[in-house]
């Protein structure tokens, strides 16, 4: 009895822990996205703790109005929601809560947060706010579809729905990204990432020149605090499962032959490929423009899905014959 | 045709510079002669205040690319509420110019629907541009008296 | 089923150049009517002129347009020289020419950056508004400010270029036309750039001249009209140089039937390049001697008398036509002074008209590759 | 831990991420441009541009103010969630500047809303912004940057300069101190 206290203690301890350290690193990511954008652009940029200052000032500042308890608890919906949807993703192999199917739950977890932002914007009733929600809900159905796509090919090809057996499978340095139809495949996820990520050329939702950064218009102080919150732990989710799915979950030691230095190992590896693949989603953004809605549609729609419905098949073909 | 061609009594008041009098009832005619024969750049529309005539004096500029000329045709109506009919339909600018001058001034155009607010908001005084409003009077009984703020 | 609902583009929006804003009525993503509101920056300037005598006009004119302050200066002084019969000096207009064309060097570089900017790359209008900098430099070492020059007064110019001023320029020209094929490759050869631009935000072709359409916008639809060639002021008249238009677009490709955001920044791009072959000409031509005129020495600080007239003087600025209309009945003080800015029509009528029936999210690149600019709207 | 450590690490917080809104109200807004970018670059000391007022902390208030900015400004700044700080840039929020006859400008800032800091010239050189923002967050540190509080205590005071100035008349220039004395 005694034991199973501890055990779940042990449990929720390293539960709160993994999630403190996700919105670290996320905001570690802001920071390095800003210094690497100022680079790029000729300047200095700031200190790359940029992040940490700003959430937490964003939080000491006072709520002078707000718009309806919708708006007041939206922001917590996202934050707790991108928290969730993390603690079902294996990280560096480890899986906290993950179960069986667990691949359509991370795309439905993914949805609910985006949703409670949308939710938050729409009570603001602000017009930006609300053409800006129409652009995130629809960008976000044209990146998914790719996404899916390219999702349901490597569940028929390992032959499981679950993301912790997809990273299993990838174990000792077997990664998909090594096989050449999953290299194509992780191409095509990373363009769908870029519009996870909400970097050109798909930051429709929050286009500053056009829509005045969109959803968040409306936004201020606390609120706004915990949608950036949202936003950096949104970063280390998604190139999480951008990692989980072709670059074997950054496993490179197996934690059975080597113990707690696997544990170790791994993570830094994570961490490294995460950073990378953040890092040329941020590339990209600097040098490009935006599309416009129907643009980012026809790109997803068109090319990228295109590519994803020709993996699919190759897949379905490999497995029959 | 040149607009010496078109108005014999214009004057010409350096190269490519030429300024024609008109009458109130003559400026419509005249602006759709001078478009159709080459003067096809509306450059402003302007207002000057002859205050000691008692005068505005509404001058149109028109430029032509073909003939390398600048026309000055120039109106001259009363001060006191002289109306006098919008030219919105031959070139769309003027119909901005003939906000301003009303607002500026306190010309009326006839025809014009888009007369009132255009630069200033809520403006309760005599047009500013007219030359018996003295702006400097104006600042020092208005922005100069707005009490400082009391701390205490 | 589509709702109409309102939109408000500025004045705090990051998507209008300065202090402006656009109301628009949209369905969708369709702007269905709009309507510009200016009067933010209505200082009331030619009233001041008014009062004020007609050497105390010049630091007051340049503070009309921000971005290009010269131009304003270098109208009004034309308008004065001309009611005054004053001939100014060889040397003082290929000052002036140079001044201008690095003016007009500096405006476009901003506007080039702001166009990227408006569509999303950011890293454009950073290095645009980074090298606009080293401009910025040499105006300080020739006039003594950054923004606000006053140097092209009534009469020529204030004062004669410093002595090293000749390689400063050219250091920082060849810096520049260095910089041009990056400009080209992230902004001009970048396809999503293309997709956004071309054949977008057209001003038509067959109404630009009656609609008043003036500068790089009037030649990027087509017609190679310049006021630099038509009525030569300063010292262009001995300067050989290209004015790019629509079809003719150099080392640009024509993609669309021109009029459109890509044209319009191609022309900008090609201008620049122009600019700096004028600067480095008028350097090479210069010749010596006096840059003021005698009788504006003698007594400029007690105020001249002007004789009584009219007159126009035009400059072709990097937005368009600038035109100074000044009347004088002799006195010390002007009469009038009206300013004609470029973007009185661009931002006005043109854009109402253009704007139905756009996407909102090409809204914002279209007002800024026209290069609107509000302080001329309203003075 | 304990209330006056934790304001302390608040204000050490809040003045190194100065977020500015992005409203060019005048000429000076031809200054910012350099100072956010390569050249000069502003982001160094966390300072950043915003696009709304609600997620700003600072107001650069660029230059002359005609009345019909002056309701935006107002606007603005007061969308904008406390603490919030006003700098005032260049000659003409001080004293009119160079329009100190013109009919259409306000001639000093801190009638309609508090300053904290006001930069002196026209135009300011970028130096001199950045030098400001250093003394900003250097009142942040010290909290002597109070503005927003003043603005809440003196509130009907702002308030009808506010309106004298949108109405173009001084109907009521009364003090309110008077107005009181005559009621009690």
């Amino acid at each position: 009895m005694v034991m199973e206290i501890v055990d779940i203690l042990e449990k929720i301890l390293i539960l709160a822990g993994m999630v403190t350290l996700g919105f670290a690193i996320g905001m570690l990511f802001n920071g390095i996205a800003r210094k690497v954008s100022a680079r790029i652009q000729n300047r200095v940029g700031p200190p790359v703790y940029q992040g940490f200052i700003d959430v937490f000032k964003l939080f000491g500042k006072k709520t002078n109005i707000s718009h309806g308890w919708i708006f007041d608890l939206a922001a917590l919906f996202s934050v707790s929601g991108i928290a969730l949807a993390f603690l079902f993703l294996p990280v560096a192999g480890y899986s906290m809560l993950s179960t069986d199917g667990d691949l359509f739950l991370i795309l439905y977890l993914l949805a609910i947060p985006a949703l409670g932002f949308a939710l938050g914007a729409g009570a603001s009733g602000n017009p930006n706010a609300a053409v800006g929600v129409m652009r995130a809900l629809m960008s976000m159905l044209a990146y998914e579809l790719p996404l899916v796509m390219v999702m349901v090919a490597m569940m028929v090809y390992y032959n499981t729905t679950s993301l912790a057996n997809i990273v299993a499978a990838q174990a000792n340095m077997q990664w998909a990204f090594f096989i050449p139809i999953f290299f194509i495949g992780a191409l095509v996820a990373d363009m769908a990432l870029q519009g996870m990520l909400m970097e050109k050329p798909f930051d429709i939702p929050i286009a500053p020149h056009e829509i005045a950064t969109g959803p968040m218009v409306e936004f201020g102080g606390k609120h706004l605090g915990a949608l950036m919150l949202y936003k950096m732990m949104g970063t280390v989710v998604e190139t999480t499962l951008f990692v989980d799915l072709f670059l074997g979950g950054g496993v490179v030691l197996s934690v059975a032959q080597y113990g707690w230095l696997a544990y170790l190992v791994n993570f830094a590896v994570w961490f490294v490929l995460i950073l990378i693949v953040f890092l040329i989603a941020v590339m990209i953004d600097n040098v490009l423009p935006r599309f416009r809605i129907e643009q980012a549609l026809k790109f997803y729609w068109k090319y990228d899905a295109l590519i994803a419905i020709f993996i699919l098949i190759w897949i379905f073909a490999g497995v029959k014959i | 045709m040149k607009a010496k061609e078109l108005f014999p009594d214009a004057q010409e008041l350096r190269k490519g510079r030429v300024r024609i009098e008109l009458d109130k009832e003559q400026i419509t005619d005249a602006l759709k002669k001078l478009k159709e024969n080459g003067y096809t750049h509306f450059v402003m529309l302007s207002c000057v205040d002859w205050i000691k005539e008692g005068k505005f004096e509404l001058v149109y500029h028109m430029w032509s690319y073909e003939y390398k000329e600048h026309v000055m045709l120039s109106v001259k109506i009363n001060r006191d509420g002289e109306d006098v009919v919008s030219n919105r339909e031959l070139f769309p600018q003027i119909e901005t110019y003939e906000r301003e001058i009303h607002e500026m001034f306190g010309v009326n155009f006839v025809g014009n629907p888009r007369l009132g607010e255009f630069i200033l908001e809520g403006w309760p005084h005599m047009p500013p541009m007219r030359k018996d409003f003295d702006t400097e009077k104006f600042v020092k009984d208005l922005y100069y008296k707005i009490p400082e703020v009391n701390e205490e | 089923m589509m709702k109409e609902y309102e939109l408000f583009i500025g004045p705090n929006h990051p998507g209008v150049t300065g202090n402006m804003s656009y109301h628009l009525w949209a369905e969708g993503d369709k702007i269905t009517r709009a309507e510009t509101r200016v009067g933010y920056l209505h200082r009331g300037f030619e009233k001041l002129m008014e009062k004020r005598i007609w050497m105390q006009n010049v630091p007051l004119v340049c503070r009309i347009c921000v971005p290009e302050p010269d131009v304003n200066e270098a109208a009004y002084s034309m308008a004065v020289e001309d009611l005054m019969g004053w001939e100014i000096p060889e040397r003082a207009k290929y000052i002036r020419t140079i001044i201008l064309e690095m003016a007009r060097l500096s405006a476009h570089l901003l506007a080039v950056g702001g166009v990227a900017a408006a569509l999303g790359i950011y890293t454009a209008a950073q290095w645009g508004i980074g090298d606009r900098d080293y401009l910025l430099d040499i105006f300080e070492q020739i006039t003594g400010a950054r923004v606000y020059h006053i140097y092209i007064w009534p009469g020529g110019v204030r004062w004669d270029l410093p002595k090293n001023a000749k390689e400063l320029i050219l250091k920082v020209l060849d810096y520049l036309e260095k910089r041009m094929p990056l400009y080209d490759d992230l902004i001009m050869h970048n396809k999503v750039f293309l997709r956004r631009s071309v054949g977008v935000g057209i001003v038509p072709k067959d109404k630009a001249i009656e609609w008043g359409v003036t500068g790089p916008n009037l030649r990027a639809a087509g017609y190679q009209l310049d006021f630099r060639r038509l009525e030569p002021y300063a010292a262009y008249d001995k300067i050989d140089f290209e004015v790019p238009y629509y079809p003719k677009l150099g080392d640009y490709e024509v993609l669309s039937d021109g009029s459109d955001i890509y044209t319009r920044t191609a022309i900008r791009m090609l201008e620049m390049q122009q600019s700096i072959r004028i600067i480095r000409q008028a350097l090479k031509d210069m010749p010596e001697g006096d840059v003021l005129v005698k009788e504006n020495k003698a007594n400029k600080w007690f105020g001249w008398k002007v004789p009584a007239g009219y007159a126009y003087s035009r400059v072709e600025s990097s937005k368009g036509e600038f035109g100074y209309f000044v009347v004088s009945d002799g006195g010390k003080k002007p009469v009038r002074v009206h300013v004609r800015g470029p973007s009185y029509t661009h931002g006005i009528n043109v854009m109402e008209t253009i704007a139905r029936g756009m996407n909102i999210a090409d809204f914002s690149p279209t007002a800024i590759s026209l290069d609107v600019c509000p302080p001329d709207i309203e003075r | 831990m304990k209330h006056e450590e934790w304001k302390k690490i608040s204000r050490i917080m809040s003045k190194r991420s100065l977020w500015m809104v992005h409203f060019c109200t005048g000429c000076g807004a031809m200054e910012m441009p350099p100072v956010m970018t390569s050249r000069y670059d502003m982001e160094r000391f966390g300072i950043f541009a915003m696009a709304t007022p609600r997620q700003a902390d600072v107001f650069l208030v660029t230059g002359y103010l005609a009345v019909k900015t002056l309701k935006r400004v107002v606007q603005v700044y007061e969308q904008m969630r406390d603490p919030k700080y006003v700098i005032g840039f260049g000659s003409c929020t001080i004293n009119g500047g160079m329009y100190w006859d013109s009919y259409n400008t306000i001639k000093d800032l801190s009638k309609y809303i508090p300053v904290d800091v006001y930069i002196a010239g026209c135009m300011p050189r970028p130096e001199a912004i950045i030098d400001s923002f250093l003394k900003l967050m250097d009142m942040i540190d010290k909290g002597e940057a109070i503005g927003w509080q003043k603005y809440r205590k003196y509130y009907d005071q702002y308030k009808r300069n506010q309106k004298m100035a949108f109405e173009y008349r001084l109907d009521e220039v009364k003090p309110i101190k008077e107005d009181d004395k005559n009621e009690s």
